[in-house]
């Protein structure tokens, strides 16, 4: 524009008439195409779009590729944490044995003895497996019982001696099995000699490293080996990538399993509730006047009710009975309590719609009042409906996480992320993964609805709209 | 660092928060939590755990254990005992609280009272034994004709309704406490609902108690036997079920003694605490429901499922702690016999499970029951997450062992009950903790009248047994009749023991003299001593 | 023309950053304001009027907002690209601005004495009782009746007209130089309109002050202005007199205005000549003259090329930006009329 | 204001009563009869407890009996704790519930506002996101982890300082209810975090916002005279279901801390199906939400001087 | 063709207190008329529009159409009854158009309730969209892509396509540009003059009602206070509101501005809310004698068809 070209004559031609002034240049988009383009230009709620798919692809697809059934208990591998699978030895059916008893020593002191010796001759006998470690020892003079305990570090003197496993009430046992929840990990076995009440202050320790075993009968029903194995074999045991839970449970399979449930009340329930309140909240805000203000009051009196107090009330009146998930209780009481939030909301839509423009003109076209709530309202109103169902989303697996804390969600065996978060959170620092991945699938499950719920709301709101 | 750490303390200091410390040995006083809030400290209608434990510290009555767990005196100095009543002379020096002497007529009315319908002391019946006290309880006759009178002041005559040979541990239960009438009218309705409504006679006295929070102990100047009480105070400033809260309070060295759990185990023993076990002496099984329209009727089913069941594996895999013993009888170990313990005396049968077998015994049933496969059982459990475990593990062991199914029927405890009472379930997991210290406190639980029977069991030789234990006051005939019924328990399969309780708790070390007790309040700290 | 100008714009290029691309709201910008002149600023809505004004206020919202280019000097200070602490020099107190929508252009929840007191406080540092007296003055130096009482009421409990009163005295508070309006009475009756007009004249012509008055009404205009910038697409496309525009309109689009308002006098029956069409899309600016394709008298240059300012050779003061401008252009017998509007004959 | 006050707490009083039904229908509901214990009693002491709690009667009986005993301020005798009234229960557990809800709205509240007010001050930069990434978590991490964590936190700290800085659990001082009043707050305090966050950046988009800037007030005045008040309101108007939300969901912290609040006997309460606490607690619990949601629109009065003289 | 009897509209706030939207209106419309209503904002000429023809129920008062009394209260079946006749041209372009239907579906709407098939209804959209000056093609489209002065005709498009005898434009201008209002009245004009229409042309800008109407009625806070030929009202007001109203419109003409000493009407229009007997205007009015405030004056005609209700001609 700086340097003026020389204009020729043919510049001052008139120009071809424009006959296409009302020409639109942008493309036709509706308004749910529309949201669309802006929904994928926000990188968050995108992200929580794929999150969404992925739950629905771990819920529903997920159980048809991780086979693995989840209620079947595998009592080798309690509480296990992720890991690559482990082998096994295989080992005999259990056979409890006989109290060892050394009958050339009396059970008893003869007196009260100021002082006893340490135990001697502490072994093991046969092979430490994670079925049973065999403890033996020489009797101790004047020992009118010995106490045995087993601490995964260590012990310094009598400190940190780990569990009691045992209390012996007679001096002339030699020997003890222990079975108790064995791993493959290192144990350190402490016996201490009683005089039949009370400890004395001297402790025997022997370190143990028992092999991960597994019995035939088990291996069997875990359908791990052919009947013709025999002991002494070695075994590949189950794989549980997530690790397992308090009854060798494989944490995949029941989160995968959790998941419908979670999913189930957090997307059914709103999905309910929130019909219901269009309906409702629709309905009394179409016809206002009286029938409004008696309905909305209706409405107040149910928002008044305390939620979590009368959750419960609720949940136990409905009861579960025997072998119920307890999912439908729960779902009902949700839907009792909480359809009055969408339906004030949509009554306040409604009212707003209701004086616009459009809404007239189609009353002055002759539309009766379920037309007019049918194409022009709910379809205006879908905004706002669709995020109230996001975020109503997580706040229905909330809550039933949260009756699962007080006992009062699911029915076992059902599990619900809620459910095992529950179990997860008593044994947090022994076995952090019961918990973490629980709360990790309820924290992506809320995290993408709220951020779903934050981009609809950006998407759809006609604010932002008309700002271009 | 320093600077942060004084500048936290100041901080604190500034809110108000009291320095730490479980034991104080030159105060003599310890710390300890409460699971509960105790719900009836009224001795007559108490019933619970921490009710039981908290009344047994203040609170005594005619007889009290000592710290070795035998029977010993309390208020009263001495008695006699024959097959048809009992006499006790009471001690001039116990005294209530307020000063008062503790009389005969106080336990005179304790006893009618406990028994009187109108209180309906759901411990009534550990007075059965005293005569008219069935009747009275069940209406039919008024309460002065309980067989109990004050001869005088100070000694007492309890007529019996037949011989009963553990009659005496009876008097140390909480139920047989004394109450003075007077103090009881003046208070009313509200009669131990707080720590001024309540005489004591016992070595503490609640000096303070603020519902749900906590409830302070103070040893009782007035008790007779003070000078033995070393215990200054008992302080229990914390009120939670949360096991998990309460270790976090012993290793803060805010309390001095708690329980542990399977959950919390581990992390004790990462804080390098010494874990003590304890067996509770309750016994836990699985009920039948023996209507006859109930499959769980048939024997052989029952005997299937004790064939498939290892308490063994239940034991060390599923609840873990230490201290647990596979079930195997109905009557817990540590119960005694004539001269040693009953089941050194009468050894119960061994479980060992026996597929094979278990799967014979259910083709049988299904035989005899006319069906290709059995029904799902409901199991019924009460809404804890340990009933809820042991659930969730029968409910998998018999899917794989036998391919039984369970419908589990988790309930609320009123539900539970209500269900049970009206036998709306098949199996049914129940525990039974002892009343009194006597073979008797399990023997009569499935006799056909016994109200806590709730599958109905119905056996005229069971009946029969129990009878004869009642009615005879020889060890060694009531022996003879409970291991008869130790050996019908097996072979009619009448429950399926899983387990005896045994827990693990920690202590603060410093505390010695800390008795637990099957029997009455437990922990029983009256004859604790902190040491420096 | 000896003074230096109150206000100097040049080449102001504002530019918005939106979800369907970069909308360039004002294409290269300049004018000038003299000491005590009413200029004002006509154009339709969207056409980059009030984003001219507010990007000089530096109160457009940056981001989306960005100004590229231009320089605006007040008494020769440069206002754009300033530092907050530094802009809150002058504005408010070099310069006040009023608003469209006084409903929402003042805090719900402040009383309209403590708004108008603000100013005053922050930059004057005058204390607030004495502030507030101040504001009170202010109210009642804008005809708002018991002002005492109404300063200490909140916005809601004003009509729209007493706001804009308010407004007015608000942005008057520290006797600004230049006071800049943004149509205020768009929102207003007709009758309140009249009402604030005449206040505004009144006041300015009081205390010698400059007014940039934005508006797409040309009987505001030519009832308040002295000097006029016509804008259309992002661009000024006429600027001069008040009588230059209106009595010797030199662009097809100031003409087209004029001819699309009703007359009042005379002959009802003559019809309303609209101008066909909707402004252009500024996502896409138009390679040539914005106008062109609803221009009667497009040429093929129009739709090419941007036409430079082409300035009245008797009137240094009016120019267009109108190919038909340029010398070897045909005329048009329309442009340079002192047309039938004018009352002349009245 | 009045006139409004008094025909709002009139209303309370209908939702009062409305509670108090939904209340009795869905606890007579609940299978179970509350007089049967673990420890089998006979018939005859069954039929004398009904009496005394007038089970005996038909329902609508006990319904009419139970409401004129509400009117008359008396909830009866507790179930489980025989010789308690429940106005007592109420009257010595429910301030300390309050206290702690209280606290914890306070912390909410305050925080939500602080974090609210810095994430739209800096819209899409670091501190925005950090914080952003902190509230989510704090409203996607169920309640009973945070407290269960919150305890560990305590220990660890008291650990590492040697000395109890603050308490681990229990009540009675103040330091008692820091945390557990923290943890309680999170979750609203997310909430209203993100909420102010949005209506920040609505205040920011308003034209008055435009007019502060023109006259040249400084960005500090600005936010705090004009952006902060105005951004509060949204904010203020879920206060009161929150502090409801707060108060009645408090149990759980109250079950891990070991505070004696009202919400642990609800829970036994129902687990116990006693009555007459069920009764006591939801009604009296409703009661005072109602009238905390009077109070908190009655602050919102005086906050927005548009509904205030109204 | 209208007739209103003294419609009142009355709007209850609260127990003690009723908004006196539309109090008493008189007017009758003639086939083929424009008549022009003008007045302030919160003045009711919307308001009277929309009770007129049945969107808001009559408090009292009659209404006649074509001689026939209208419902007092209309139902979908009256509307749909009327609909063919009588049809209204929104205010708001932007709320009146249904953000979430076409083109189509929106002008097509009444064919398509009437049951008319798909195939004809485009046939009838395409044929209303040309000759609002669109483009046929802008049927798929949604409200949200056009601009106001766009929306308006579609708005126009929608109420004319059922060909209706009586339109109420209800300030179809006041939100547009000015350059896009002289497209809309144009338009309205031409539809006018072609179809038969007759034309009720609610707006506050008085220059632009001055232009189109046949006749002008200039309300004031719910009441009548002068009917006429429009260049007589404008020209020669006889009311003293009117007089003040038109001495305030402003002229586009500088030179014409700058000579003419405007005369302002001072204060502003008072809430309609519980108004009393006595003239709307007298507290404004600076003609006011004393009984202004306590008697309404009757409307009188001063020329044949110049009516004015004020009691300086009593």
């Amino acid at each position: 524009m700086n340097t003026l070209r020389t204009l020729t004559e043919a510049d001052f031609q008139p120009a071809p008439s424009q006959d296409n002034l009302e020409q639109i240049s942008r493309p036709s988009l509706s308004y749910w195409q529309d949201a669309w383009i802006r929904l994928k230009k926000n990188t968050r709620a995108l992200i929580s779009l794929y999150l969404i798919v992925g739950l629905a692809f771990f819920t529903l697809i997920g159980p048809w590729i991780w086979t693995k059934d989840p209620a079947a208990q595998d009592l080798d591998q309690i509480s296990q944490a992720p890991a690559l699978p482990k082998t096994a030895l295989l080992v005999k059916d259990f056979e409890p044995s006989a109290t060892p008893i050394d009958t050339t020593h009396p059970p008893a002191p003869s007196g009260y003895p100021d002082a006893l010796d340490a135990v001697t001759g502490l072994t093991v006998l046969g092979t430490p497996t994670t079925q049973s470690v065999r403890l033996s020892w020489s009797p101790v003079d004047q020992a009118g019982g010995y106490s045995v305990y087993r601490s995964e570090s260590a012990p310094e003197g009598l400190m940190g001696l780990g569990l009691p496993l045992a209390s012996l009430t007679a001096g002339n046992i030699v020997g003890f099995e222990d079975r108790l929840n064995l791993k493959s990990q290192t144990y350190y076995y402490s016996i201490i000699p009683t005089d039949g009440f009370d400890e004395f202050d001297v402790v025997s320790t022997l370190e143990v490293s028992p092999q991960q075993s597994i019995t035939v009968s088990q291996a069997l029903e875990r359908q791990l080996i052919d009947s013709d194995d025999r002991p002494g074999q070695t075994v590949q045991l189950a794989f549980h990538p997530l690790g397992t839970d308090y009854l060798g449970r494989d944490m995949l399979a029941r989160l995968m399993q959790g998941a419908r449930v979670s999913l189930f009340i957090g997307v059914v329930a709103p999905l309910i509730y929130v019909l219901f309140g269009v309906f409702y909240g629709g309905f009394a805000g179409y016809l206002g006047g009286t029938t409004d203000q008696v309905l909305m009051r209706f409405a107040d009196f149910v928002v008044a009710l305390p939620f979590l107090l009368f959750m419960i009330l609720f949940k136990i009146a409905f009861g579960i009975g025997p072998g119920e998930s307890g999912i439908l209780p729960m779902l009902i009481a949700l839907i009792l309590l909480l359809w009055p939030a969408t339906a004030r909301l949509v009554r306040g839509q409604v009212l707003r719609i209701r004086e616009q423009g459009y809404i007239e003109a189609a009353r002055l076209l002759g539309g009766g009042p379920s037309y007019l709530i049918a194409r022009h309202i709910i379809p205006n109103t879908m905004g706002v409906i669709l995020v109230t169902l996001t975020f109503a989303v997580p706040s229905a697996i909330f809550t039933e996480a949260f009756l699962s804390f007080i006992g009062m969600g699911v029915a076992p065996p059902t599990p619900s992320w809620g459910s095992m978060c529950n179990e997860g959170v008593k044994t947090m620092l022994s076995h952090p993964h019961e918990l973490f991945f629980p709360a990790l699938f309820i924290s992506i499950t809320v995290l993408a609805f709220n951020l779903l719920g934050d981009g609809l709301t950006e998407a759809l709101d006609s604010k932002m709209r008309s700002k271009e | 660092m320093n600077f942060l750490k004084s500048l936290a303390i100041a901080l604190c200091l500034f809110s108000g928060a009291i320095e730490a410390q479980s034991v104080d040995a030159t105060r003599q006083v310890v710390k300890i939590a409460l699971a509960q809030e105790p719900p009836q400290l009224n001795s007559m209608k108490a019933t619970d755990q921490v009710s039981i434990f908290v009344l047994g510290h203040v609170m005594e009555g005619l007889t009290r254990y000592d710290r070795r767990g035998n029977l010993a005196p309390g208020v009263a100095e001495r008695w006699t005992l024959s097959a048809t009543s009992a006499k006790f002379w009471l001690r001039k020096d116990a005294k209530w609280s307020n000063g008062d002497p503790v009389t005969a007529h106080d336990f005179v009315f304790a006893w009618r009272n406990a028994v009187d319908p109108k209180t309906a002391s759901e411990y009534a019946f550990i007075l059965y034994p005293v005569k008219n006290a069935e009747a009275i309880n069940q209406g039919n006759l008024p309460i002065t004709d309980l067989g109990i009178r004050a001869l005088d002041d100070h000694t007492l005559e309890v007529t019996l309704e037949r011989p009963t040979g553990y009659f005496m541990k009876l008097t140390a239960f909480v139920t047989t406490f004394p109450v003075q009438e007077r103090f009881y009218r003046s208070v009313e309705a509200s009669y131990a609902a707080d720590a001024s409504q309540m005489l004591y006679n016992g070595a503490f006295k609640i000096t303070d108690w603020v519902h749900s929070a906590s409830l302070k102990m103070q040893k009782n100047e007035t008790y007779w036997n003070r000078q033995t009480i070393r215990l200054n105070g008992i302080d229990a400033d914390y009120i939670t079920a949360d096991t998990r809260a309460r270790l976090n309070l012993f290793i803060d060295d805010e309390i001095a003694y708690t329980q542990l759990d399977g959950e919390t185990y581990k992390d004790a023993l990462k804080n390098q605490f010494r874990i003590r076990p304890f067996a509770t002496g309750s016994v836990y099984f699985l009920e039948y429901n023996y209507r006859p329209e109930r499959i769980t009727s048939n024997l052989k089913l029952r005997q299937a499922i004790q064939a498939a069941f290892d308490p063994d594996e239940f034991v060390n895999k599923v609840l873990q702690t230490p201290g647990n013993l596979p079930g195997a009888s109905l009557f817990p170990s540590w119960i005694k016999g004539v001269n040693k313990t009953f089941r050194e005396e009468y050894p119960a049968k061994v479980l060992r499970p026996d597929l094979a077998h278990a799967k014979r015994l259910l083709a049988e049933a299904k035989a005899e029951l006319g069906v290709e496969q059995i029904p799902p059982l409901v199991l019924l459990v009460s809404d804890s997450p340990t009933a809820t475990k042991q659930a969730e593990y029968t409910q998998g062991m018999l899917k794989t062992k036998l391919n039984l199914d369970i419908k589990i029927d988790v309930q609320t405890f009123k539900q539970r009950l209500a269900k049970m009472t009206e036998g709306d379930f098949d199996i049914v997991g129940a525990g039974w903790g002892p009343d009194f210290d006597d073979i008797m406190t399990f023997g009569d639980l499935f006799a056909s009248w016994n109200l806590n029977n709730r599958g109905r069991y119905n056996n005229p030789e069971y009946d029969r047994l129990v009878r004869i234990a009642m009615n005879s006051s020889d060890p060694t005939t009531r022996m003879e009749a409970m291991a008869g019924i130790q050996t019908l328990v097996y072979d009619d399969a009448i429950i399926l023991p899983m387990y005896e309780q045994g827990v693990i708790y920690i202590q603060h070390p410093k505390i010695k003299g800390l008795r637990r007790t099957v029997i009455g309040s437990d922990p029983d700290f009256t004859h604790a001593r902190i040491v420096p | 023309m000896s003074n230096p100008p109150l206000l100097e714009v040049e080449g102001l290029t504002v530019e918005f950053e939106t979800y369907g691309g970069v909308v360039k709201a004002v294409r290269g910008v300049d004018f000038t304001v003299e000491a005590g002149e009413v200029m004002a600023i006509v154009g339709e809505s969207g056409c980059g009027k009030s984003v001219t004004v507010q990007s000089l206020m530096g109160i457009i919202p940056m981001p989306p907002g960005r100004i590229t280019a231009g320089s605006a000097r007040l008494n020769g200070a440069e206002l754009l690209g300033l530092e907050p602490r530094a802009a809150n020099a002058f504005r408010g107190k070099e310069i006040g601005m009023i608003f469209q929508d006084p409903m929402t252009s003042l805090n719900p929840t402040m009383t309209i004495g403590d708004q108008i007191a603000e100013t005053l406080k922050v930059h004057r540092g005058i204390p607030g009782q004495q502030a507030f007296e101040s504001a009170i003055k202010l109210l009642e130096m804008t005809h708002i009746p018991e002002a005492r009482k109404r300063a200490t009421q909140y916005p809601f409990e004003f009509s729209g007209g007493m706001l804009q009163r308010a407004m007015i005295a608000q942005s008057l508070a520290c006797s600004p130089s230049l006071l800049i309006a943004d149509e205020p009475t768009t929102a207003l009756d007709v009758t309140i309109q009249a009402q604030l007009l005449d206040l505004t004249n009144t006041l300015q012509a009081q205390d010698a002050m400059a007014v940039i008055l934005i508006t797409h009404d040309l009987a505001v205009v030519a009832r308040t202005a002295q000097k006029v910038c016509v804008m259309y697409a992002g661009q000024i496309i006429e600027h001069g007199s008040v009588d230059d525009i209106f009595y010797q309109s030199a662009h097809p689009y100031t003409l087209g205005l004029k001819s699309a308002m009703p007359s009042n006098i005379g002959d009802r029956e003559k019809s309303l000549d609209p101008i066909p069409g909707s402004p252009p899309d500024l996502f896409s600016p138009p390679l040539g003259c914005g106008y062109a394709p609803r221009c009667p008298h497009a040429m093929r240059v129009c739709h090419e090329e941007n036409p430079p300012f082409f300035k009245d050779s008797n009137n240094t003061g009016h120019a267009t930006r109108c190919w038909l401008q340029a010398p070897n252009a045909p005329s048009v017998p329309e442009l340079y009329q002192s047309n039938k509007i004018a009352s002349d004959g009245a | 204001m009045f006139r409004y006050t008094l025909g709002r707490l009139l209303s309370g009083v209908i939702t009062v009563w409305f509670i108090a039904t939904a209340t009795f229908l869905a606890m007579h509901a609940v299978p179970g009869d509350p007089l049967m214990n673990e420890k089998a009693t006979t018939a005859e002491i069954r039929e004398n407890l009904a009496r005394k709690y007038g089970l005996d009667r038909p329902l609508p009986e006990q319904y009419v009996i139970y409401l004129s005993n509400m009117i008359q301020g008396d909830f009866g005798i507790s179930f489980t704790q025989q010789n308690r009234r429940v106005n007592d229960i109420i009257k010595d557990h429910f301030p300390v519930s309050a206290a702690l809800g209280i606290l914890a709205i306070t912390f909410a509240a305050l925080g939500g506002i602080l974090w609210g007010a810095i994430t739209a001050l800096y819209r899409n930069q670091l501190p925005d996101i950090i914080i952003m990434f902190l509230v989510i978590l704090g409203i996607s991490v169920p309640s009973f982890v945070f407290a269960a964590l919150g305890q560990l936190l305590l220990v660890n700290l008291n650990q590492w300082f040697g000395t109890s800085i603050l308490p681990v659990a229990g009540w009675g001082t103040f330091s008692h209810m820091l945390m557990p009043s923290l943890v309680l707050g999170l979750g609203t305090m997310a909430l209203l975090t993100r909420l102010m966050r949005s209506s920040m950046l609505e205040v920011v988009n308003e034209d008055f916002i435009k007019t502060a800037k023109a006259k040249g007030l400084s960005p500090q005045r600005i936010f705090f005279k004009h952006q902060l008040r105005n951004a509060i309101l949204p904010v203020v108007t879920v206060l009161g279901p929150q502090i409801a939300a707060i108060t009645t969901g408090g149990f759980v912290v109250e079950l891990v801390f070991a505070i004696p609040g009202l919400g642990r006997y609800f829970v036994q309460a129902v687990q116990q199906l006693d009555y007459t606490v069920i009764m006591g607690t939801t009604v009296f619990y409703g009661a005072f939400l109602v009238l905390m949601v009077i109070l908190v629109d009655i602050i919102y009065g005086f906050i927005d001087p548009r509904v205030r003289l109204k | 063709m209208i007739k209103t009897l003294a419609l009142k509209k009355h709007f209850q706030l609260a127990r003690h207190q009723t908004l006196h939207a539309v109090d008493g209106i008189s007017l009758e419309i003639a086939e083929n008329e424009i008549l022009g209503l003008v007045g302030e904002s919160g003045s009711g000429k919307s308001t009277f529009g929309k009770t007129l023809i049945g969107l808001h129920e009559r408090t009292s008062g009659d209404a006649f159409y074509q001689g026939e009394p209208l419902p007092k209260k209309f139902t979908a079946a009256d509307h749909l009854r009327y609909s063919k006749e009588i049809q209204m041209v929104f205010q708001d372009p932007y709320a009146s158009l249904n953000p979430r239907m076409t083109v189509l579906d929106m002008v097509g709407e009444r064919l398509s309730l009437r049951g008319m098939a798909r195939s004809e209804v485009q046939e009838q959209v395409a044929y209303w969209l040309s000759r609002v000056g669109l483009h046929p093609d802008h049927m798929s489209r949604y409200p949200h892509e056009f601009s106001g002065g766009q929306r308006q005709r579609i708005g126009i498009a929608r109420a004319m396509i059922i060909e209706p005898k009586f339109v109420v434009c209800d300030e179809p201008i006041s939100a547009l540009d000015v350059s896009v209002q002289a497209q809309v009245v144009n338009l309205l004009e031409d539809l006018q003059r072609s179809m038969g229409l007759t034309l009720l042309f609610i707006a506050h800008d008085l220059s632009m009602v001055r232009y189109i109407s046949d006749r002008m009625a200039v309300m004031y806070l719910g009441t009548l206070v002068e009917t006429g030929p429009s260049d007589a009202v404008f020209f020669s007001p006889q009311h003293p509101y009117t007089q003040l109203l038109i001495e305030s419109n402003p002229e586009p003409d500088p030179k014409l501005e700058r000579t003419r000493s405007a005369q302002i009407l001072t204060g502003e229009i008072t809430s309609p809310v519980n108004v009393g007997p006595g003239c709307r205007f007298s507290d404004r009015c600076p003609k006011a004698m004393p009984h202004c405030s306590n008697e309404t004056p009757e409307p009188i005609a001063i020329a044949t068809d110049h009516i004015v209700a004020c009691h300086l001609y009593r």
